[in-house]
C-alpha cells in the first residue's frame, strides 16, 4: 500500500481553471489519478479535459471528491481550504507559495480540530507511483518500489527521486512538505504514516536549513521508528539571517542550521549524505 | 519584513501601547527638542547599535545638534545610519522583557515574557522565562495574560498594565501578519506606570498585500539582492565568485553546498522557480552579469521548468548579455536531450549529471 | 434593543454598506431638501408603518413641509414618532431581502436570503429562500458569501456587490453583537448598483457594556415599564388588573397562566429575581402602586430568596407605601413558617399552596 | 446511577470570593459536593470555608477538578469558560445571567469542537439528591427517587421538584438548562442522558416560551425516547414580542408559543399538565 493517496483517492482541484490549476489537473491524469472534478467560481458548468467544473465546492461534493488540490492565489487560500473542510474533504494539499503564514496557521489548527490532513502549502504534493499523485511532482521519474521519501524541497527531490530510480531502486510514496515555515504535515506524521505502510522498507528524509523539524524527527526516529532511514541536508553554506528561497529555509538566532540537523539524524543513527547522489548507494546499504 | 524601531513604535502607538515622547528626525535640520536630557537612537535595521556608537544621551541642543549629525553620518554593521529617533529620557525601575513570535515545532504564536530584559532573551536562563503557546483558532483570551504574569510573579498594579500589554501586542501580532514583536526593555519606570522601551516588529512579507499602508524598507537588501528583487528573482547575495543559477530552492542550496564543499565560493543564490520561460533565464544572466565573478553554474533538473526552454534560454543569453566569464551548464529530466542538442548547436557544453557539472566548475574556474 | 432606521444605517455606513443619500430630521424646522421627489420615513420601532400612513413620497419643499409635519404628529401603533428619515426616492429595478439572526436550534447565526425582497421574509415561500448556517468558531469566510449568492442565482455582477454586502453585515452582525440585522429591501438600481433601500438593526441589550457608544432607546417600554427599569426591576406591562409578583421568571409566569386559567387577567409581569432584599419587595409594591389595579397577589417560592425576609417587606410596605387594593401572599419553602407568622402578625393571611392563593385571588378581587 | 454529576464530581468554583461564588461553594459543600478548588485572580493563596484558591484555573488543576461552577460577571464569562476548557475541565456550569448570547455561542461551539459539556448560563445547574450539587438549587427540596427533571426555569424548578417530594416520589436527576436563547445542554441533550440512565423512570419536562426547544425535544421523545414524559409549559398568557424575565423568553415573528409547545409534546404521548401542582400525579400515573 501506499500512505496518504492511493486508488480510492477521488481528487477535486480548486482553481481549476487557472494555469497551474488546469495544467496540474491533466497532468494528474496522465499519471493515473481520478481528477473527478474542480471548482472556479462563476466558471461553473464548463470543463476542463472532461473534468466538470463547479462554481463552489458544495456542489463539487456531488462528484464525491475526498481530497483537493489547492490552486488559488495566495490571499485566497485561507478561505479556500475552509470551503474544502467544512464541505468534507479530508485530505487537503496546497500547492500556493507566498501563503501568510498565519493563514496557514489558522488552516491547520482548524484541520487538527475537524481530524483533517493538510499537505503544503508551497509543496509539491504527494505521489504514489502508480495509483496517484496528487500535485506537481514531473510523472516521469518514479518507479514502483519500496523506498518512502519525504521531503520540503521541490525539484530536489525530483532529482532525489530520479536518482533512487535510475539506480534500480523505487519508490512506495514521495511527500514533499512544502517549503514554508509553517506546514500541514511534518517529518515526524510522514514518518507515522510510513512506519504503518507494508509496502516501505526503507526511507529518504530530505531536509534543510530552518527551524527544528528534522531534530525532532531525528528524535522520533530514534525512539519510535522501526524502519531504516537515509538523509541529505541541504543549505550547508547558507549564511545565517537569510532566507534561501524559501520561506522557511532560515538560520535564524542561532536556530536552524544544517549542522545541528545533521548531528541530530547522526546521533539517531541516520546516515547522511554529503551529496544528493550519494542516497542511492545508501538506501542499497540499509536495504541489504 | 523587519521594521525600523520608528516603524514599530508608531504602530504601539496605534494599539494603544505605551511609548516613551519621541520624535523620528530624517535630516540635520530637524534637530530640535525641548526638555533634556534626551536619549539619540540611530534606526538601523541591526541589533547591537547600542555597542557601535548608535545609542547616545543629549544634555542640550547643542550637545544634540553635535551627537545627532555624527550619528546621522556613521554606518552600523555596513547599514547606512539614515535616520534617527529623538526620545525623552526615562525614569527607569525595571526592565522586563515581552515579546511573541512562531513556533515553527508547535505551529503557534508562542508569547515569551521575563521580568530580566534590557539583554538578548537567549541570554537569559530558563528558569526566568514564561512561555505560552497560543492555540491559533482560539486565539487570545485574558486568561492567558494573567496566567503569564502571575507566573511572572508580577505585582497587582504591575499584573494589570503588563496583561494591557498583552492583549494589545498579541491583536498588532494578528492584525499585521507579524513574524515577531518584541518589547525589550519593557519598562517599569519609577512611578510605577509601564511602557515600551525599544520596540522591534517583523511583518510577514507574503502578508503585504493586506498591509499596503506598509512599505517595504530596502535596507534589507544589497544592491545585488535589490535588482534581482525588482526584477521578480529569488536571489540571495552571498559573498564569494561563483554565480549560480538552478531551479527550485533546495536545488539550489545543494548546489551551492556542493560548490562549497569542493572549496569554491558561491556568489550567489539564485532559484528560477516554477517557471517554464525563456525570459527568465536570459534575466538571470542579465543580473550576474552586474556581479563580480570568475564563472557561473547552471544547473537545472527538469520538471515544470523544461529543459529545452532553459537551453533556449542560456544561447540567447550567451548572444545578448555578453557574459565573459565560462559557462557550466547541467541539464537533467524533461526534454533534457533537446536541450543539450540545442546548446551544442550554440557551442555550449552541458552534462547531465550534477556532480560532473560541479567538478567541471572547479576545473574551468581555475 | 431595537435600533431606529437611521441609526442602523449608520452603522451600515460605519461597516461600508452602501444606503441611499439621507438625513436624519428630528424638528419641523429641519424639514430642508434640495433635491425632489424625496421619500419621508417616519422613524418608530414596529413594523408596518407604510401601511400606517408613515411613508411618504413629497415633490417639493412645501410638500416636505407639509408632509413632514403631518407624519411628526403621527403615533403608529402606539408609539409616538419623534423623528423623520428624508432619503433620495431610488431608481429600482428589484427588491431582494438579506439578513443575519440567530438560529436559536443550532445555536448558529444563519444567513437568510431571497430574491423575493421587500415584504416580510415570513411570507416568502421556501424555494425562494437560501439559508446558511455559520459555525460561530469559523465565522465569516468569503465562500460562504459565494455559495449563498450562487445559490440565489445572482448575474455575476450583483453576486459580487452581494457578497460585499454580505461579508460587511456579518461583521457588523458580530462586532455589534446583533440578535438580527435585517436589510429588506435590499435594493438593485436600475444602474446595477445595490443598496441597503431598509436597515433594521436589534443589539443584544446583554452586550451593552462593550458598546457604549450605543444608548438604550426608551420607546421600547411603557411608562410602567420605564419605571421599573429605572428602579432595577424586571417588569413586562400586560394589560389586565390583577398586580403580581412573584420570583424567578419561571414561577411568575405560571402564576399569570394560573391566574389567567381562572378567568382573571393579569397587569403585569415582575420578578423580584435571587434577591433576598427587604427593599426589593418593598419598592416592587411601590412599583405597582403607580398602576391601576385591583389586587395582589405575591407568590413566593423560597430559595435565596427567603420567605421571612419577602414577609418583612411586605409587612413593611403595608407600612410604608400605603397599597388600597387586597393583597393575597402564597410562601413556601424556606423559612415558610417564619414567614407566615411575621405576616400574620402583621395581620396578613398568607397560604403555603399555590393554587390556594390563586383561588383566594379570584374570590377576592370579584 | 445520576446524569452529569457523580460522587465522582469535583467541583472548582471560579469567582469563589464573590457573594455566589462563596455562598454557593458553601451551600454545595453543605448538599455532599466534593468542592476541591476556587479561583479568584489575586487571591490566590488565601481560602474559602477550607477550600483553596487560586489565581489561575490552571494552578487550581493541581486539586484535580473536573467539573467547574463559573460564578463571574456576564463580560468574563467567555473567558472563564475558555480558560476552564483549555485547561481540561470536562463539564462547564455557568451560573451568571446576561452573558452576551454570541458570547454564549462561541462557548457552545467551542466545547462541541473540545469534547466538552455546558449547562446554562443563567440557570440553577444540575443536582443529583444526594450526591452532588452543580449548581444553586435550595438544598431541602429534594428526595433521591427516579424521577428526572429538565426545566428551562429556576424557581418554577423548585417548585415542581418540591412538589415531586412532597407527595412522595423523589429524583434521579435535576437539570437547569438555563434561560437564555442559547444555552449549552438542551432537553435532547439531557433525555439523552436520562435514557441511557438506570435510576431514572420517567422525567417531568418543565418549558416555557421562546424558541423551538420544546418542540425538538417532542419529536426526540416520539422518535426515540423510552421513558415516560410528563410536562409543564409555562408563558401561556404571555403577549408576543415581549421578554418575559428570562433572555430567551420571548415569542418572537410567531414562533415560540406555549400553545405550539404544548400541542408537540401531546402529539408525541406526552401527558402535559395546566398547573404545575397535576405534575405529581400524571408523573405516578405513567409511572404505575
Amino acid at each position: 500500500m501506499s500512505i496518504l493517496v492511493n486508488e480510492d483517492t477521488r481528487i477535486m482541484v480548486q482553481g481549476i481553471t487557472g494555469h497551474q490549476g488546469s495544467f496540474n489537473a491533466i497532468q494528474m491524469q496522465k499519471f493515473g489519478s481520478k481528477v473527478v472534478a474542480g471548482t472556479s467560481p462563476g466558471k461553473g458548468g464548463s470543463e476542463v479535459n472532461g473534468i466538470k467544473v463547479f462554481n463552489t465546492v458544495k456542489e463539487a461534493m456531488k462528484e464525491d471528491p475526498n481530497a483537493t488540490f489547492i490552486s488559488v492565489a495566495a490571499p485566497y487560500v485561507l478561505d479556500a481550504a475552509k470551503e474544502a473542510m467544512y464541505s468534507g474533504i479530508d485530505l487537503i494539499y496546497i500547492l500556493t507559495e507566498k501563503v501568510p503564514y498565519q493563514d496557514t496557521m489558522k488552516i491547520v489548527s482548524l484541520a487538527s480540530k475537524l481530524g483533517k490532513k493538510v499537505v503544503g502549502p508551497n509543496g509539491p504534493g504527494v505521489t504514489s507511483p502508480f495509483t496517484c499523485k496528487l500535485g506537481i511532482m514531473p510523472n516521469q521519474i518514479f518507479k514502483k518500489g519500496n523506498v518512502g521519501v519525504i521531503s520540503r524541497s521541490g525539484t530536489l527531490t525530483y532529482e532525489i527521486v530520479n536518482l533512487i530510480t535510475t539506480n534500480g531502486l523505487g519508490e512506495s510514496t514521495v511527500v514533499g512538505l512544502g517549503g514554508d515555515p509553517v506546514t500541514g504535515m511534518n517529518y515526524i506524521d510522514a514518518l507515522e504514516e510510513f512506519k504503518k505502510d507494508d509496502q516501505t522498507d526503507a526511507v529518504a528524509m530530505v531536509g534543510e536549513i530552518g527551524g527544528t523539524a528534522e531534530e525532532e524527527a531525528a528524535e522520533y526516529i530514534k525512539d519510535r521508528f522501526n524502519k531504516p532511514v537515509v538523509s541529505y541536508i541541504t543549505g550547508r553554506s547558507a549564511p545565517p539571517g537569510k532566507r534561501m528561497g524559501h520561506a522557511g529555509a532560515i538560520i535564524s538566532r542561532g536556530k536552524g542550521t544544517a549542522e545541528s540537523k545533521v548531528k541530530a539524524l547522526e546521533d539517531a543513527g541516520v546516515s547522511v549524505a554529503s551529496y544528493p547522489y550519494e542516497i542511492p548507494s545508501l538506501l542499497k546499504e540499509v536495504l541489504k | 519584513m523587519n521594521l525600523y524601531e520608528y516603524q514599530a513604535k508608531e504602530l504601539f502607538k496605534k494599539f494603544g501601547i505605551s511609548i516613551p515622547v519621541g520624535k523620528h528626525v530624517a535630516t540635520e535640520a530637524d534637530l530640535q527638542w525641548n526638555k533634556f536630557p534626551v536619549v539619540v537612537k540611530a534606526q538601523v535595521l541591526t541589533g547591537g547599535r547600542g555597542k557601535a556608537g548608535g545609542i547616545k544621551f543629549a544634555n542640550d541642543i547643542g550637545d544634540l545638534q553635535a551627537k545627532g549629525k555624527e550619528i546621522l553620518a556613521m554606518s552600523i554593521k555596513g547599514l547606512k545610519v539614515r535616520s534617527l529617533l529623538l526620545e525623552e529620557k526615562l525614569e527607569i525601575a525595571k526592565e522586563y522583557y515581552l515579546s511573541i513570535t512562531l513556533d515553527r515545532s508547535t505551529k503557534r504564536p508562542v508569547i515569551i515574557a521575563s521580568t530580566s530584559g534590557g539583554m538578548e532573551i537567549e541570554d537569559v536562563e530558563d528558569s526566568k522565562i514564561v512561555k505560552y503557546w497560543i492555540d491559533p483558532t482560539l486565539g487570545y483570551s485574558s486568561f492567558i495574560g494573567r496566567e503569564v504574569s502571575f507566573k511572572l510573579g508580577l505585582s497587582t498594579e504591575e499584573s494589570k498594565q503588563f496583561q494591557d500589554v498583552l492583549g494589545k501586542i498579541f491583536a498588532l501580532y494578528e492584525g499585521y501578519d507579524c513574524e515577531l514583536v518584541e518589547i525589550n526593555p519593557l519598562v517599569v519606570l519609577k512611578d510605577g506606570k509601564i511602557l515600551a522601551g525599544d520596540a522591534k516588529v517583523v511583518v510577514d512579507s507574503d502578508s503585504l498585500f493586506r498591509h499596503k499602508e506598509l512599505f517595504e524598507n530596502p535596507a534589507e537588501r544589497t544592491e545585488l539582492e535589490e535588482l534581482a528583487f525588482k526584477r521578480g528573482y529569488a536571489l540571495v547575495e552571498l559573498g564569494g565568485d561563483i554565480g549560480v543559477i538552478a531551479n527550485g530552492a533546495g536545488l539550489t542550496m545543494a548546489t551551492l553546498d556542493g560548490l562549497t564543499l569542493k572549496g569554491l565560493k558561491p556568489k550567489n543564490f539564485l532559484d528560477l522557480g516554477g517557471s517554464d520561460d525563456v525570459e527568465k533565464v536570459v534575466g538571470a544572466f542579465q543580473i550576474l552579469k552586474e556581479a563580480k565573478i570568475r564563472g557561473i553554474l547552471i544547473n537545472i533538473f527538469g520538471g515544470v521548468t523544461h529543459c529545452d526552454t532553459v537551453a533556449n534560454g542560456i544561447a540567447e543569453a550567451k548572444k545578448r548579455v555578453g557574459i565573459n566569464v565560462p559557462i557550466v551548464v547541467r541539464l537533467s529530466g524533461v526534454n533534457e536531450d533537446l536541450g543539450r542538442q540545442i546548446l551544442k548547436e550554440n557551442g555550449i557544453e552541458s552534462y547531465s549529471d550534477m556532480m560532473d557539472a560541479i567538478n567541471e566548475t572547479v576545473k574551468v574556474v581555475k
